[in-house]
């Protein structure tokens, strides 16, 4: 008898040997003289178990973590090909608590099927969804998101359904949905790990925007920082193109949409989605004015749909269960789930979908186990570089849109990076302003003058270099850079900073000047 | 006046027929919808801060100086990039916002040069202006901190230096240079703090750009600077006039400083250009205060004796007295004179007036014999009118453009950037030429069709286009109907299998589908327009092509409304104006007929002289008769016939056989050696009139300097007609143009003062079209009906044979002019210091020469030798050079065919035979072998 | 393969795509490991922009490189999932143990060390990535171990 | 054409080769009624001068012409 075994193929488990622990496995069972058939998954998100092998038992799937290469022998000998006892054993997956805690909508596939295996993905449901919306029509489809409440993923949080259909009443013979999977915030890789785990839901969910709109072309971009979602994703173009998921009859209904991998090149810009959409038209990746917006004069001046990674995603599961159920899920108007990571230094790092309205102290302190160091939290950030830090008392926060909105601070892309009592905030800021200063598109002058200038302030106020003159300049550029920046790169670039000095005022005290 | 400064509205104007009205500052404003913001609030008279924006350029929103307050919205958005919408109300200062400004001025003057008071755009920088103008007082930020202060100078153009340490990153001249001039020569290299303008990465010189000045016009500060205002300070008073070079006419406003010219700027409201300039207009006028200029007149008996400076009166009355005598030796018909097209219309019509009043015969005709003469003749035989029939704005609304024996961006550079911007647009090209132009293919153009053709056989393609028009149904029968005559016989003429793509495919060289594809292009366009230059006109079928093109577009509709007709790209400046007021020596000024009495009377009624009602001498016809003997006097107003006109020696012949040359010009030129009298001429700069350019638009020139000479040309013309006993007491130009309106139905209303009100007027200007007309024959055609001509293919006599396996045709590239008269005594010389031959890669092979060498260039009259330039543009079979220098004596090769019609010559086929030179002389030894063959080869062609 | 047919090649590959100019620079650069300003004139000309188009693009990009690269490109990531769990410690020792700051390639062509922010590996930090390989957990002695694998796969 | 051809017989033997497609009497027609419109009666009186003493040098579409011409 075979027994089958799964080794993530995610770049993060990839990243500690996961090729390197299936061919371990490959080789040991060899050995043993046991027929095994490996099967490279997607990642369960328990990043802090990786390589988390997965051996098929009557009992369910039984986790082994973190497994190394030179860990095999000894887990093979103790019998891990029939889930025997071995300190690396997790237990059964899907009964951890860390799992059970959770309600994958997005992430439902990830970890547990081979993403590129389309009977995989039929067998769990996949293309429910597309072909309910063929069935229904794109008004209703449209309709069904709108229903839904489904909001963007990538920060701004603007309803999908209402983009959708903007660009369904413009006129065009040409229109575009372009997913951008630019993820380049710190913290975040909840996009990359769908793209590696689950592909075929995101093309779905792009068959399933262009239905809806009257789109033929549409266009992912990937950041080049993500080779293996590349090649993933690639592949499973191919595939979809081969099983007439994508091109000129998909599913026999007639429909024509043609899907193409688009690689950035390094420039955080490209996620603001404007830049994005120069960047696809292979320019320089300088944010546009808005008016006019995307969904009417997007790509090539066309109708163009932009969502992110896990708001496409998210399309194919409202479709088949419909937007009321999806509906229900959430609070206030943040609806549905979010697909949080928890990261930096943190013991138990990964991925928590869940339902908004979750606290954050029970992500980072229950889920999250606290601080990898052990040393107590200190700072939060949530959403991304350009997200606020919390001080370890505010905690208590609800993860919605508009809690997070009131206290000053934005969900972002729900990337969480905590850090431990050793860290310096006014480094953190300085940080926030030269990142800025890297990453600006260099066409606003807020944005591209004023992250320099952040940085030499923050100089001279750790230098002692007239202190309160300079807090009050900083206060000044951070609200210039507020107000005046053309992006939410140089407009959020002040909330890092503003809530390292609002929090940890201390450490923005003179002190030896950094040589 | 003192320095004109135009209104900078911020951002474009829309062109919306509905309004909205909005509130800023509490003013109400009604403006067009989708109109900025920012636009609205300049119309209401508030000027809220920018630095990014300017009305030429799209909004960008990259400075955030313009942020306002708007009711119901959240944050303070751009006023450049924020449309109004009704009902909205608009605050433009509050202190939040004054704050705001202040700060993003503080991050611009912190990475900025503290040297306002010795900066070379003091008082001219709008960086400066908006310090002052958001109150900023203080750099918290110091100057101590990262900035760009240490970049380099580049001065390599020979017009204007970039010196990246004052530049603000504004994007100002990167977008006027792809949007407004469609080069793309600059980009934003880097980014975040580090991005700066960068022609590619290279220096301008070695770089992609033009030098069409419009970055510098687009640079808030002094980072994009012309080198004369560096050298000699800001300019305090403005002269608006007109350009003086090609046949664009563009608006300029000449900036002086005292009484020197420091420097030409495009004018906003010139309708030709619209604010855009070309670097011979912006840049290349120095040749009209060269130091080769002749400021006395000067008199000789004989051509061999040395000149012998005069007064002026001494002049006059000796070319009088010579003139008087020759006819009284001679007979009346003895003498003639030939018009300017470089002139104003005041000058030239005094010429023709000389001609006909006081000369008392017809002998007078243009330089326009030699370059669009088949346009008058074809253009009136089909439509009734000798003239294009759109203004250039036109080409916005064209759906498909044809351009047709037209280098645009080389020869008609500030309407090529027009014509490219709606390419960008979407419209569609076809671009028919032997020779790959760049329209072709360039940054962000590409033609749908170029058909390159073999010389000399326009006419064949475009009756295979009307044939595909005719037999495939595409006829706009509606139009042809109530609009045309003639329609039956031509179109059976058409249809014939003679005029088929494929039948034409083996004469053109054409694929038939090519055709049939451009065709069916051309016919279902919606909007096809189509232009053309001196590759319809200087060929032995010129005219016939003409009315070919024009049979096309009746026959598919596409006259009379935006975006469609026949539009000729005129060659020089005044060459419309020149041939509207009466130089032809069968028409009297706007095309009338000497033959018509009613017409005559008109005219003998206020000149008080008769008229003769037959033709006189065309140029050509002068030479022959004076080599006959019997025109034996020629008064030559500012063309260089010895130069510019075929067959140098028959032409220098029979300067020789005359008795009395007299030139009036600005330089010595090669006409001159063989003239008596020398009559100095005044450059643009100093003439007061009108030109009218290639859209029939009449543009005020204005003086921006007395003449040099101490005498105005119409001025020296009047005198000599007073010396010969006619009076002509104009006191001033205006007089002339007025007694023109009187005379020309055409130009019934225009005046200096309907000019200068109007700013200029395209004729015809009348009681019915009281402020001009920009599109002509819109309800019915100037003749009536729009005439149907058969335009039977007929090829040109000159052959490739073994000798001459080759075909030459010539053009003009950007940076000079003509026979170069001008623009060698500029800097323009920096970018083609020489012409050469470009030939075909294989054609080179097979003659065992490479790229770089010298060859001679051989036709059935005559040789000459220059470099050769290996090029895939060509043809295999056709080679190419351009004219713009007299050592090149590039049309010492051509021959003396001409059009049947006008005997416009034929420079643009020349059989010839081209050959690696045994010894490769050194430029030395060029320029003796030159002085010596001079009379030979100094012959070029005229456009 | 002339460098004019090679760069040919790869604008061949990319014909008929819409804004191909980022793929063709990437496309490019594997095949050469670089961007060299050679190569910008016929980009330009075969996709019908200016040079400067093409320039401007390039040096946008933090991806394209206008000079070749170490045997071992090392991107270390300095974004603040990774500070936190002492990245900063991670570029200080690869900077002193290779030569070269960060930006910089070896005189010796070895190691070219670079930053980059955020690379998704964020809860098992500190993450770089090796000649295209993403490394997570790192210290300096996996790192160097890394480099070290890397350096001889590629000598061997 | 050879150089030493009258001008006014060179004009007028290109000029009929445009007409060549129509039937020679309208041609001819064509072709005086161009002449007169647009050439100087000095040139006119050549051309019939050459139609007199060489009518062997012009085309017999342009000799027709040249006899309709009024000088």
């Amino acid at each position: 008898m075979t027994t089958t075994v799964y080794v993530p193929r995610d770049a993060a488990a990839l990243s500690v040997g996961a090729d390197a622990v299936a061919a371990a496995i490959t080789r040991e069972a060899a050995l043993a003289g046991r027929a095994v058939r490996v099967v490279r998954n997607g990642s369960r998100g328990m990043l802090w178990l990786e390589t988390l092998v997965e051996v098929v038992t009557e009992a369910g799937r039984i986790g082994y973590g973190p497994v190394t290469a030179e860990a095999v022998p000894s887990l093979i000998a103790n019998g891990m090909l029939d889930g025997g006892d071995h300190e690396l054993r997790v237990g059964v997956v899907e009964e951890l608590p860390w799992f059970r805690a959770q309600n994958r909508l997005c992430f439902a596939r990830v970890g547990v099927t081979d993403p590129l295996s389309p009977e995989d993905y039929r067998a769990h449901g996949g293309l429910t969804g597309l072909r309910r919306a063929l069935e229904i029509g794109p008004a209703a489809t449209v309709a069904e998101v709108t229903d839904s409440g489904l909001r963007g993923r990538g920060g701004a949080g603007f309803p999908a359904g209402i983009k959708w259909k903007t660009v369904a009443d413009t006129p065009g013979e040409l229109k575009f949905v372009c997913c951008n999977a630019d993820e380049g915030d710190s913290g975040t890789f909840a996009d990359r790990m769908l793209i590696e785990g689950d592909p075929f839901c995101l093309i779905e969910g792009m068959t399933i925007a262009a239905f809806a709109v009257g789109a033929t072309e549409g266009y992912i971009y990937i950041r080049s920082e993500y080779p293996e979602a590349v090649r993933t994703f690639r592949r499973a173009i191919d595939i979809a193109y081969a099983q007439g998921w994508l091109g000129d009859d998909v599913l026999g209904s007639g429909l024509r949409f043609d899907l193409m991998v688009r690689v950035g090149a390094g420039a955080y810009i490209c996620g603001e989605e404007t830049s994005m959409l120069e960047s696809l038209e292979g320019k320089r990746g300088v944010v546009r004015a808005k008016p006019p917006i995307p969904a009417i004069t997007g790509l090539f001046g066309k109708p163009t749909v932009v969502n992110n990674v896990l708001t496409l995603a998210s399309v194919p599961a409202i479709l088949a269960d419909g937007g009321a159920a999806y509906q229900a899920l959430g609070v206030q108007r943040s609806r549905g789930t979010q697909v949080f990571q928890l990261a930096g230094n943190i013991a138990r790092g990964g991925v928590f979908e869940t339902a908004f309205g979750i606290s954050l102290r029970d992500l980072v302190e229950e889920h999250g186990g606290g601080t990898l160091s052990g040393r107590p939290v200190r700072a939060v950030q949530v959403g991304g570089p350009l997200g606020a830090y919390l001080p370890a008392s505010g905690l208590d926060l609800a993860m919605d849109y508009e809690a997070f909105a009131e206290a000053g601070a934005m969900l972002g892309h729900g990337g969480i990076v905590v850090f431990d009592d050793t860290v310096d905030m006014a480094s953190m800021a300085r940080f926030a302003f030269s990142f800025c200063a890297e990453e600006s598109c260099g066409k606003c002058t807020p944005c591209r003058v004023g992250a320099v200038r952040g940085v030499e302030v923050i100089d001279r106020i750790v230098g002692g270099e007239d202190v309160d003159d300079n807090l009050a300049l900083l206060g000044d550029l951070c609200e210039l850079m507020t107000d005046g920046s053309l992006c939410a790169m140089g407009g959020l670039t002040p909330n890092p900073v503003r809530s390292a000095l609002q929090h940890f005022a201390d450490d923005f005290t003179p002190r030896r000047v950094t040589p | 006046m003192t320095i004109l400064k135009e209104p900078d509205f911020g951002t474009p104007a829309s062109t919306s027929s509905t309004s909205v009205t909005v509130e800023v500052d509490g003013i109400p404003v009604t403006v067009p919808e989708g109109t900025s913001v920012m636009r609205a609030a300049a119309t209401s008279g508030i000027d809220i801060p920018k630095l990014c924006a300017t009305d030429s350029l799209e909004p960008f929103g990259s400075c955030r100086l313009c942020l306002v307050e708007i009711d119901g919205r959240r944050g303070t958005p751009a006023s450049c990039t924020t449309p109004v919408a009704d009902g909205m109300k608009v605050r433009t200062q509050t202190p939040r916002l004054e704050k705001l400004r202040q700060g993003v001025m503080e991050l611009y003057i912190s990475d900025h040069p503290l040297d306002c008071l010795t900066c070379s755009a003091n008082g001219d920088c709008e960086l400066q202006d908006m310090s002052g103008a958001v109150g900023l007082r203080q750099v918290r930020y110091g100057y101590e901190g990262e900035n760009h202060l240490s970049l380099e100078k580049d001065t390599s153009n020979p017009y204007f230096d970039f010196e990246p340490s004052k530049c603000i990153s504004c994007s100002r001249c990167v977008r006027a240079c792809g949007e407004t001039q469609g080069t793309f020569a600059l980009t934003i290299e880097g980014r975040g703090f580090e991005s700066k303008v960068s022609p590619g990465g290279l220096s301008f010189m070695d770089s992609e750009c033009v030098s069409c000045g419009a970055c510098v016009q687009a640079c808030p500060t002094a980072t994009l600077q012309e080198k004369s205002v560096v050298q000699l300070g800001m300019p305090s008073r403005t002269v608006l006039t007109t350009c003086a070079y090609c046949g664009v006419g563009c608006s300029f406003k000449a900036e002086l400083r005292g009484d020197e010219l420091v420097r030409m700027v495009p004018y906003k409201d010139g309708g030709a250009n619209e604010g855009h300039s070309c670097v011979k207009g912006r840049f290349a006028f120095g040749y009209a205060t060269h130091p080769d200029r002749v400021l006395s007149p000067m008199i000789r008996e004989k051509i061999t004796d040395p000149w012998r400076e005069v007064s002026w009166e001494e002049a006059i009355s000796y070319t009088a007295s010579r003139m008087r005598e020759i006819q009284a030796g001679h007979g009346v018909g003895s003498i003639g004179g030939i018009t300017s097209s470089r002139c104003t219309n005041e000058e030239v019509y005094v010429v023709q007036k000389l001609v006909r009043a006081a000369f008392g015969n017809n002998n007078v005709d243009t330089c326009a014999r030699v370059c669009h003469s088949p346009t008058g003749y074809g253009l009136k035989q089909t439509f009734g009118e000798s003239a294009g029939t759109q203004d250039f704005r036109s080409v916005a609304a064209a759906d498909v453009i044809v351009v047709i024996g037209a280098n645009p961006t080389d020869g008609h550079p500030v309407f090529a950037s027009r014509m490219k911007r709606r390419l960008r647009e979407g419209a569609k090209l076809v671009v028919i030429d032997p020779r790959r132009i760049d329209l072709v293919r360039s940054p962000h153009v590409e033609a749908t069709h170029h058909l390159q053709l073999q010389p000399g056989t326009n006419v064949a393609v475009v009756n295979a286009f009307a044939h595909v028009v005719v037999t495939e149904g595409l006829v706009d029968e509606a139009f042809v109907a109530s609009r045309c005559e003639g329609y039956e016989e031509w179109a059976a003429f058409i249809a014939q299998p003679e005029n088929s793509p494929e039948v034409v495919e083996s004469i053109t060289g054409v694929p038939a589908a090519e055709i049939r594809a451009a065709a069916r292009l051309y016919a279902t366009a919606g909007n096809a327009a189509i232009y053309y230059g001196l590759g319809v006109t200087e060929h032995s079928q010129g005219s016939t092509m003409v009315m070919g093109m024009a049979n096309l577009a009746m026959a598919t509709g596409n006259v009379g409304r935006d975006g469609v007709g026949v539009n000729p790209l005129r060659g020089q400046n005044n060459v419309q104006g020149s041939c509207d007021m009466g130089s032809f020596p069968h028409e009297l000024p706007g095309y009338r007929h000497v033959s018509d009495d009613a017409v005559r009377t008109v005219f003998e009624g206020v000149w008080g002289r008769s008229i003769l009602p037959t033709p006189g001498l065309r140029i050509p016809n002068m030479f022959d008769s004076a080599i006959a003997g019997t025109f034996r006097g020629l008064f030559v107003q500012g063309e260089d016939i010895a130069q510019s006109d075929p067959n140098t020696a028959h032409v220098t012949a029979a300067l020789t056989a005359m008795d009395l040359v007299v030139v009036q010009d600005l330089f010595l030129n090669e006409t001159s050696k063989f003239a008596h009298v020398f009559l100095p001429g005044t450059s643009f700069l100093e003439k007061d009139g009108t030109f009218t350019n290639a859209e029939r638009r009449i543009n005020r020139v204005r003086p921006v300097m007395a003449p040099k000479t101490g005498k105005h040309e119409w001025r020296i013309v009047c005198e000599l007609a007073a010396a010969l006993g006619y009076d002509m007491p104009y006191t001033h130009p205006r007089e002339i143009m007025d007694e023109i309106a009187a005379l020309t139905p055409t130009f019934a209303g225009v005046s200096f003062a309907a000019l200068d009100r109007l700013g200029s007027i395209q004729w015809p200007c009348n009681e019915n079209a009281p402020t001009g007309t920009p599109t002509m024959h819109v309800d019915s055609f100037v003749r009536g009906k729009g005439k149907f001509v058969p335009t039977s293919f007929v090829p040109t006599s000159e052959r490739t044979t073994r000798k001459f396996p080759l075909i030459l045709t010539t053009g003009r590239i950007l940076s000079q002019y003509n026979v170069g008269a001008q623009t060698r005594r500029t800097a323009n010389i920096a970018w083609h210091p020489e012409d050469v031959l470009e030939i075909h890669p294989h054609d080179a092979d097979v003659r065992g020469i490479s790229d770089g060498d010298s060859v001679t260039l051989a036709s059935r009259v005559g040789a000459t030798s220059l470099r050769a330039v290996l090029s895939d543009r060509m043809p295999v079979g056709v080679v190419y050079t351009t004219f713009h220098h007299p050592v090149t004596g590039a049309n010492v090769v051509t021959t003396e065919n001409s059009d049947w019609a006008t005997n416009c010559p034929e420079y643009k086929v020349t059989a010839v035979q081209v050959a690696l030179r045994a010894q490769p002389v050194d430029a030395a030894d060029a320029t003796e072998a030159t002085d010596e063959l001079a009379p030979a080869r100094e012959r070029a062609v005229i456009d | 393969m002339t460098v004019v047919e090679r760069v040919l090649a790869v604008i061949e590959a990319h014909r008929g795509d819409r804004g191909a100019l980022l793929p063709i620079l990437h496309g490019i650069q594997a095949e050469f490991g670089y961007v060299d300003q050679s190569v910008i004139p016929l980009v330009a000309k075969e996709l019908n922009l200016s040079r400067a188009d093409v320039h401007g693009v390039v040096t946008f990009y933090s991806d394209f490189r206008s000079e070749p690269p170490g045997r071992v490109t090392v991107q270390l990531c300095r974004a603040e999932a990774c500070q936190a769990v002492g990245s900063e410690r991670l570029v200080e020792h690869a900077e002193a143990a290779y030569g070269v700051k960060v930006g910089q390639t070896g005189a010796d062509g070895v190691v070219t060390l670079a930053q980059v922010f955020c690379l998704g590996n964020c809860a098992l930090g500190p993450a770089a990535q090796v000649n295209g390989r993403l490394h997570g957990r790192l210290d300096p002695a996996r790192l160097d171990g890394v480099i070290n694998a890397e350096y001889e796969a590629r000598t061997s | 054409m050879s150089a030493t051809t009258p001008p006014t017989v060179r004009l007028a033997n290109e000029i009929a080769r445009q007409f060549h497609h129509q039937p020679p009497d309208t041609a001819a027609a064509a072709i005086a009624n161009h002449i007169e419109r647009f050439w100087d009666p000095r040139m006119r009186t050549d051309l019939q001068h050459h139609a007199t003493t060489a009518p062997e040098s012009l085309d017999p579409v342009a000799l027709a012409a040249a006899k309709l011409v009024g000088s």
